[in-house]
């Protein structure tokens, strides 16, 4: 049996990889795919919790983050693509009307 | 789930995250993240989650990997430019997955947890739906409602208006010739 | 422990090889059956040496789908067009028949067979989520249709791939829907328990089976069903006479042949998700573990051995005759527009499997449970 | 939980916001059968909506009773929120009624996903579990990151979305990261459990906790605009409608200070030696940052995004204090915070429409001799929230600054009052703009009945909660105590054990 700590793990390490995706990656189509790579490791560490208590809460919030997450993709890539639209590019650099 | 087996999947899980992350070309990052996603869903079900780790492979790469395969297309995204300098984003990067990794090293010396013995309807479906139209109702009541937020927004944000009443619309206020 | 991964690895390979066979057969049924609808003759051509003709045998062409046909084609050079994006483009015929192929995996294909002290049962992996497993490896199977097209490079293929996965995504909520119902029917995810749950008559002459529940269930799945193996009326991603072959008109040589695979492949899981849902699977009418149980009060009986063959057997024509059903559609209909398959889908289908899914919830909260 | 007795189902504590998605749903069903040009009048309907849920806030009063098997709270500082936050919303649906038609927004899209918003943010202050908490953000962050966008022709408002939607889910990640790991340390993610969990000395420090704790407070930060989390505040703020924005600065902190501070104030209590001082450094950098930065704006609509810093640095600083005095004050300040903000935006939206212009600093130069009405109403806002007396500002502000002074946190102290005179400098700017600078000569144009009234109702509001306020002040406190007696009977049974 490999221990929850593994699990806790390696959801913390990827994690750590979609935060630095968000933060290096400039295309905002990958950007997004990397938050999502961090809601994924959460659903893993909530797994892995969950399991480790024996509760199945850990499981049913999963569901609820999973419906989370696709609502956010579904509303995300509409903003992305009506923003393509005015301005022709998914470059952050690029979005800089507001500025001070 | 036997160690060697787990190894597997957290490999290739990691693999693939940095290929998400690090591949110039928006479709392939999409792949790698299908591959991610799928090593989830096989680490949850080794941890007795069958339903939910089933039900990630629906919903994560049934569909909503499926919707940014689509805005991809739309976009017609090749591949993306090299990327230059920003040495103080990457600097901060750098210090961001150094946090996180301590924060994982944390996690690997400084808790003991072990798995505990389950019934063998943990996880099933059965179990889930209880506890969703018991104790979770209301989170569940609430997710009808983001569902519905999200159509609706959708249609707001993404939809070209035809009406002509729009379309001559100046797009702002501030914009219109002041008479 | 070694015997049961033995076993286990037979069922498997055993289920594989017959899908892949039913595959093969069902392209000799097609040929034929549009022939006999169109009022041709269809394949006759390869006889082996004449022997054949000098015997007196019409030609049926047999060998000529059997042999010379995937001979011809996995002889072909295995072509990549320039600036193709060679990964993806190798990737995306696997993509595509994988999927299908594991989704037999929970699929009973008979009763339990006793062979000594062991008792096996007919199905590869007996999955408590059989049904949620079906769906995911459904839902992976767009991205073989949705790479392929955009790997190629090829806009008319590209075209074949935005059409096919949103045809797709949108046809799988339809079928998600009819087959939530029937699991509210019989209260389980596992389609073994399903298939045992269909046992048995009512009145004493009509077989306990899922369509006298669930009639509108099983016309959505049928459709929906067909829309995911995107055949006539719903193949405008394949679309012959404007796409070429949609998103693989690139390919050629064995991947072309994986990806036609893929599309028998997937009639075939369709057939036998109907038949395990709605027609018993491998219910035989009157037959139970121990024999015949006629309506008239007498008793046929039967060993164990007798009893899972004839129940394999009943399967497989189920499967066969909705695999027939599905090729008889296909050459007897004219093509959806897009907009109407979208709006069929969405508008239609989507509207009668959520209404299909509220009468049976209140069906089964007025008798008071599932079956 | 079974720890949490038998479920108790009680419609009092769903009511309120019930009512408001069902105005929601209602105005979806509505508006899709008129035609564009009617289309506006579902915000009647959405106002209608909002103003029977203020009255149905009333269902939820009461003693604390723990409802849905944890799920919902029902108690005083639940109705309090369930009160203020519709009246909010209301107010912004009476500015919005031509504005929507001059920017030719979607009427019926933005007024259901108005209404959503509220749902969202009444849940978060209802919630008595982390996931009920944790949808009731999405429900009105993803609300306000479509409508931020909803300008679909103006690029700036696609920007401001795009900006407020990517910061916004980067932030829900580490929110979800710390309530999983607050769930693994106590095993349950219902609030009640959580606190009594917490309560045991060995599990408070495990890093389980801490890290959780941490997490949670950087996802909380980005949802009130606490700097260093606020990066995507003035961006937000300025590129949005000024109608969403009014909501934005108003609606969503309401909401998730509501939250934050029931998580944070009564539930982790006891782990205030641990958040005290990440607390303190958030409040002080959220209000120098916030501060500074306005001075700078020739925006107002971003001036007064980093003024919304500001406030939220005031706010965290008497959250620092982390006593249950500092309760009422908090609520207090949201009160006055909230009216005053409303009217801000309500003035903006007006001049916006009636000059045709847009929301920099130059074009609200003579306003006092344009719209002497408007002006009026724009200086009190501006002195409220700038701090002076008698308004509700000054009171609110007065009120926190001396209940962390006895909590002996002086140098936090002093730097908000040096914020504050800061602070006082581009608030008059504005004043000064409007009544000693020469501005260009514009017509007036169409008087709005609902809009002005929108305005009295911030501008009354304003006044009176500053005049008199101890009816506010006692309201606060009993909303706040009923919030904090949850604790005592179970640290009671707790020793019993």
């Amino acid at each position: 049996m490999t221990p929850i700590n593994y699990y806790l793990g390696l959801g913390a390490l990827l994690f750590a990889i979609g935060t630095v995706g968000v933060l290096i990656r400039r295309n905002l189509i990958v950007v997004f795919m990397s938050i999502e790579l961090m809601l994924n490791a959460v659903n893993l560490t909530f797994i892995a919790l969950g399991r480790a208590m024996g509760s199945a809460d850990g499981q049913v919030i999963v569901f609820f983050v999973m419906i989370v997450a696709g609502v956010e993709a579904a509303v995300g890539l509409g903003i992305i693509l009506a923003a393509f639209r005015n301005r022709l590019t998914v470059n952050a650099d690029e979005f800089n009307l507001l500025r001070w | 789930m036997p160690l060697g087996i787990f190894a597997f999947f957290a490999t290739l899980a990691v693999i693939s995250a940095l290929g998400v992350i690090l591949q110039r070309s928006p479709v392939h990052s999409l792949l790698a993240l299908i591959v991610t996603l799928l090593c989830v869903a096989a680490l949850m079900i080794g941890l007795d989650a069958l339903a939910v780790g089933l039900l990630q492979a629906i919903v994560y790469v049934g569909a909503i990997v499926v919707l940014f395969l689509f805005v991809i297309w739309l976009l017609n995204l090749e591949r993306d430019p090299e990327e230059s300098g920003r040495l103080g984003i990457k600097l901060l990067a750098a210090v961001g997955a150094a946090a996180l990794v301590g924060e994982l090293t944390a996690f690997l010396t400084r808790t003991h947890m072990s798995q505990q013995t389950v019934n063998s309807d943990y996880g099933s479906m059965a179990q889930l739906a209880g506890l969703i139209f018991g104790n979770y109702l209301i989170a569940f009541e609430v997710t009808s409602l983001l569902l519905l937020v999200a159509v609706v927004g959708v249609v707001a944000v993404a939809r070209r208006w035809p009406s002509p009443r729009l379309a001559n619309r100046p797009p702002t206020l501030s914009a219109k010739p002041q008479t | 422990m070694l015997i049961d991964l033995i076993i286990s690895a037979i069922k498997a390979i055993f289920v594989v090889l017959l899908v892949l066979n039913l595959s093969a057969v069902l392209l000799w049924f097609e040929r034929k059956g549009s022939a006999l609808i169109q009022d041709r003759i269809g394949a006759n051509r390869a006889g082996l040496f004449g022997i054949g003709r000098r015997l007196g045998l019409p030609n049926l062409g047999i060998i000529n789908t059997f042999i010379a046909d995937p001979l011809k084609i996995f002889t072909k050079e295995d072509f990549v067009p320039d600036r193709a994006d060679k990964f993806l483009y190798t990737l995306a015929p696997f993509l595509a028949l994988f999927p299908v192929l594991i989704s037999f995996a929970p699929i009973p294909f008979g009763d339990r067979l006793i062979v000594g002290s062991h008792q096996i049962e007919l199905v590869v992996c007996p999955l408590t989520a059989g049904i949620l497993y079906i769906l995911a490896a459904l839902g992976l199977g767009v991205y073989g249709a949705a790479l392929g097209g955009w790997a190629s490079n090829n806009r008319w293929a590209l075209l074949g791939s935005v059409r096919a996965s949103a045809q797709l995504i949108s046809y799988e909520l339809t079928m998600g829907l009819s087959i939530i119902a029937v699991v509210m029917v019989y209260g389980t995810l596992d389609l073994q328990e399903i298939c045992r749950a269909q046992s048995g008559t009512w009145f004493g002459w009509l077989p306990k089976w899922g369509i006298v529940y669930q009639p509108l269930g099983f016309l959505l799945l049928l459709v929906a069903g067909i829309a995911e193996s995107r055949r006539i009326p719903f193949d405008l991603p394949e679309g012959e006479s404007e796409l070429v072959a949609g998103y693989f008109t690139e390919y050629s040589g064995g991947k072309q042949a994986a990806f036609m695979l893929a599309d028998f492949a997937e009639i075939v899981l369709v057939s036998a998700l109907i038949s395990t849902l709605f027609f018993g699977g491998w219910q035989v009418p009157y037959l139970q573990s121990d024999g015949f149980h006629l309506p008239g009060g007498t008793w046929l009986p039967l060993s164990n051995p007798v009893v899972a063959l004839l129940g394999f057997v009943a399967f497989g024509i189920k499967v066969v005759f909705f695999c027939w059903l599905q090729i008889l559609i296909r050459w007897t209909l004219p093509r959806f527009r897009y907009d109407q398959l979208m709006t069929l889908g969405w508008k239609g289908l989507l509207p009668l499997g959520l209404v299909n899914l509220m009468v049976t919830a209140v069906a089964i909260v007025a008798v008071g449970g599932s079956v | 939980m079974q720890a949490l007795g038998p479920l108790i189902l009680s419609w009092r504590s769903v009511l309120a916001p019930g009512i408001v998605a069902l105005t929601a749903v209602v105005t979806m069903l509505v508006g899709s059968g008129l035609s564009e040009d009617e289309s506006e009048s579902v915000g009647w309907i959405a106002l209608t909506g909002l103003v029977a849920a203020a009255i149905a806030s009333l269902a939820a009063s009461g003693d604390h009773i723990v409802t849905f098997g944890g799920s919902l709270i029902i108690d005083d500082y639940t109705a309090f929120f369930y009160l203020l936050i519709p009246v909010c919303s209301a107010v912004v649906v009476l500015f919005s009624f031509d504005y929507v038609a001059a920017l030719g927004l979607p009427a019926t899209e933005y007024y259901a996903l108005l209404l959503f918003a509220t749902t969202g943010m009444m849940l978060m202050a209802g919630a008595g579990d982390l996931i009920v908490m944790f949808l009731g953000l999405e429900t009105m962050s993803i609300s306000a990151y479509v409508m931020a966008a909803m300008a679909q022709r103006d690029p700036k408002s696609s920007e401001a979305g795009l900006k407020y939607f990517l910061l916004g889910a980067f932030s829900t990640g580490f929110l979800l990261y710390g309530i999983a790991l607050l769930y693994g340390a106590t095993g349950s993610i219902k609030l009640e459990a959580v606190a009594q969990m917490v309560r045991k000395h060995s599990i408070a420090l495990s890093p389980f906790v801490l890290l959780g704790l941490g997490l949670i407070l950087v996802g909380f930060g980005f949802k009130v605009a606490a700097a260093p989390f606020h990066v995507w505040t003035p961006d937000a703020y300025e590129g949005a409608p000024t109608s969403v924005t009014a909501l934005m600065a108003v609606g969503i902190k309401l909401g998730a200070f509501a939250g934050f501070i029931r998580v944070l104030l009564i539930y982790l209590a006891p782990l205030h030696a641990q958040w005290s001082g990440v607390l303190w450094a958030l409040a002080a950098l959220s209000m120098t940052v916030g501060n500074l930065a306005a001075l700078a704006q020739e925006n107002i609509k971003r001036m007064l995004a980093y003024s919304a810093i500001a406030h939220a640095g005031y706010i965290l600083v008497g959250m620092t204090a982390g006593r249950s005095e500092v309760g009422p004050a908090l609520l207090y300040y949201l009160l006055g915070y909230a009216f005053a903000n409303l009217g801000a935006f309500a003035v903006l939206v007006a001049v916006e429409q009636a000059q045709q212009s847009g929301t920099k600093l130059d074009d609200l130069s003579g306003l006092a001799r344009n719209h002497p009405m408007l002006a009026a109403a724009m200086a009190l806002f501006m002195l409220s929230l700038m701090g002076m007396p008698p308004l509700a500002g000054f009171v609110g502000k007065f009120y926190i600054f001396s209940v962390a002074l006895e909590s002996r946190y002086v140098w936090l102290v002093i730097i908000a009052t040096l914020n504050s005179v800061v602070s006082a400098y581009y608030y008059a700017r504005v004043i000064v703009a409007m009544y000693m600078r020469e501005g260009a000569e514009r017509q007036a144009q169409t008087r709005q009945p609902t809009l002005l009234f929108a305005l009295a109702v911030a501008a009354l509001a304003t006044v009176i909660i500053g005049l008199l306020p101890h009816p506010y002040i006692s309201a606060s406190s009993a909303a706040y105590a009923s919030a904090e007696q949850v604790l005592r009977p179970a640290t009671a049974a707790l020793q019993t054990k």
